[in-house]
């Protein structure tokens, strides 16, 4: 009796009340909901947009793939991940992790999960756009690569 | 056009596959996506790495660091020494940065 | 320069889209918000509401000891926490936890820190009201007391 | 009433204390809160838990397990080794379950 997750990826925002709700009404089973929300810093000022290309198709299914694994992993009764793309301003929102479980530790644990594994394994690049300057890639992080590795058994 | 020419276009050499690019290798290549021949004997992803930079200078510029180019077979990361096989869409681009 | 957390103790519910702006509303230096919203479960039905006593003083400051704990171990840049108390039913909210900061990590673990503290200091009681019986104080969790271990330096 | 007397009254013993009672300690005892004078001696969280009983039935019966018994000195918790100094609200409950 698997859990299907919610996952979304488009340019569309997010609101935080429209998807804790998704997981949790009309339920009583519910007893911790984790949310976590990435949003777009200007970077003490210097930063005036940044451009989220991403790989359709291989972008919702690598997040299914890491949803999946999730799922598998702990016992979860609700999953949701919505990533945004295209141009995301500073103080908006990119991206939602949303984990309900009966206990906090197995919400808790699937979130940090999914959002070090989309850091390095979903097919999505930012690009940021300086004031006064073009757009340069993004690039990643060790510290990203060290934070999957917790999780590897 | 020979039986064994025709034969051969059905496995893994000469074969028609459509590569994307993303990110600044998008940018650097200077196309989002093209269908192409994979030449005789291009097998792995690591083949494919060696073998597009000469193709063209932009090729060359955007895959000059073969070892951080990250590839998925048909919507699926792949690593350098896994075989093509019979993959349609071939995708190359940088590490991730989302999230 | 360091944050004020928001604390409240009340019967009255809270909503996380609200909690969430408190937090973000207008900033630009926020990169990560994690929430922690825990939920009455009904226990399969046998549930009928649980009955939240607290000590009314102490339970606000000692929330306020140990947010300012958390303030001091991870760099963030709000806190909120909110208990309820009195009479709750299955699938009403308890608790919300939510930590915003420049980088996730620091946001996942000061949420469950303060969470895993509530659970062992914050003075609170729950009593099960089972449909049927009279009501039962529920047994602290020697599992909690372990997972409040794993913060000591 | 002697001089000495007024003395001692202001020290740690024979001094007047809140005592409020939570959850099923306040179920047991059957009070939520009281104003008391401690007895000499009773100058440690310990001695607290041990003089108490002597009070009466309902007293015996709440604390008779007095390892489990929580308490707050003035708001924050104690362990029962720490005197009970110039507290002037002392609560005893059972170990937290919120959140």
């Amino acid at each position: 009796m698997s859990i299907t997750p919610f996952i979304r990826v488009s340019e569309e925002d997010f609101h935080l009340a429209t998807e804790s709700s998704r997981l949790t009404a009309g339920r009583v089973d519910i007893g911790a909901v984790v949310t976590f929300t990435g949003l777009c810093r200007d970077e003490g000022g210097h930063l005036s947009a940044l451009e989220l290309e991403h790989y359709p198709g291989m972008a919702e299914e690598e997040i299914g793939r890491i949803a999946k694994q999730a799922i598998e992993r702990w016992p979860l009764l609700g999953l949701t991940v919505i990533h945004r793309c295209g141009r995301i301003r500073p103080g908006e929102n990119i991206v939602l992790v949303a984990a309900a479980s009966a206990h906090r530790q197995a919400a808790f644990d699937a979130a940090s999960f999914l959002m070090d594994f989309l850091k390095t394994s979903a097919p999505f690049w930012k690009k940021e756009h300086l004031n006064g300057s073009d757009g340069a890639w993004v690039e990643a992080k060790q510290s990203d690569d060290a934070a999957t590795l917790r999780w590897k058994r | 056009m020979t039986i064994s020419a025709q034969a051969s276009s059905t496995s893994s050499t000469n074969r028609a596959v459509k590569l994307r690019y993303f990110a600044w290798v998008r940018e650097r290549i200077g196309i989002s996506e093209e269908v192409i021949e994979l030449d005789e004997g291009v097998e792995t992803v690591h083949d494919l790495l060696h073998w597009l930079p000469t193709r063209g200078e932009t090729y060359a510029e955007a895959l000059k660091q073969p070892d951080v180019i990250r590839v998925a077979l048909d919507h699926r990361h792949a690593d350098h020494a896994q075989p093509l096989a019979q993959a349609s869409e071939i995708a190359l681009f940088p590490p991730m940065t989302g999230g």
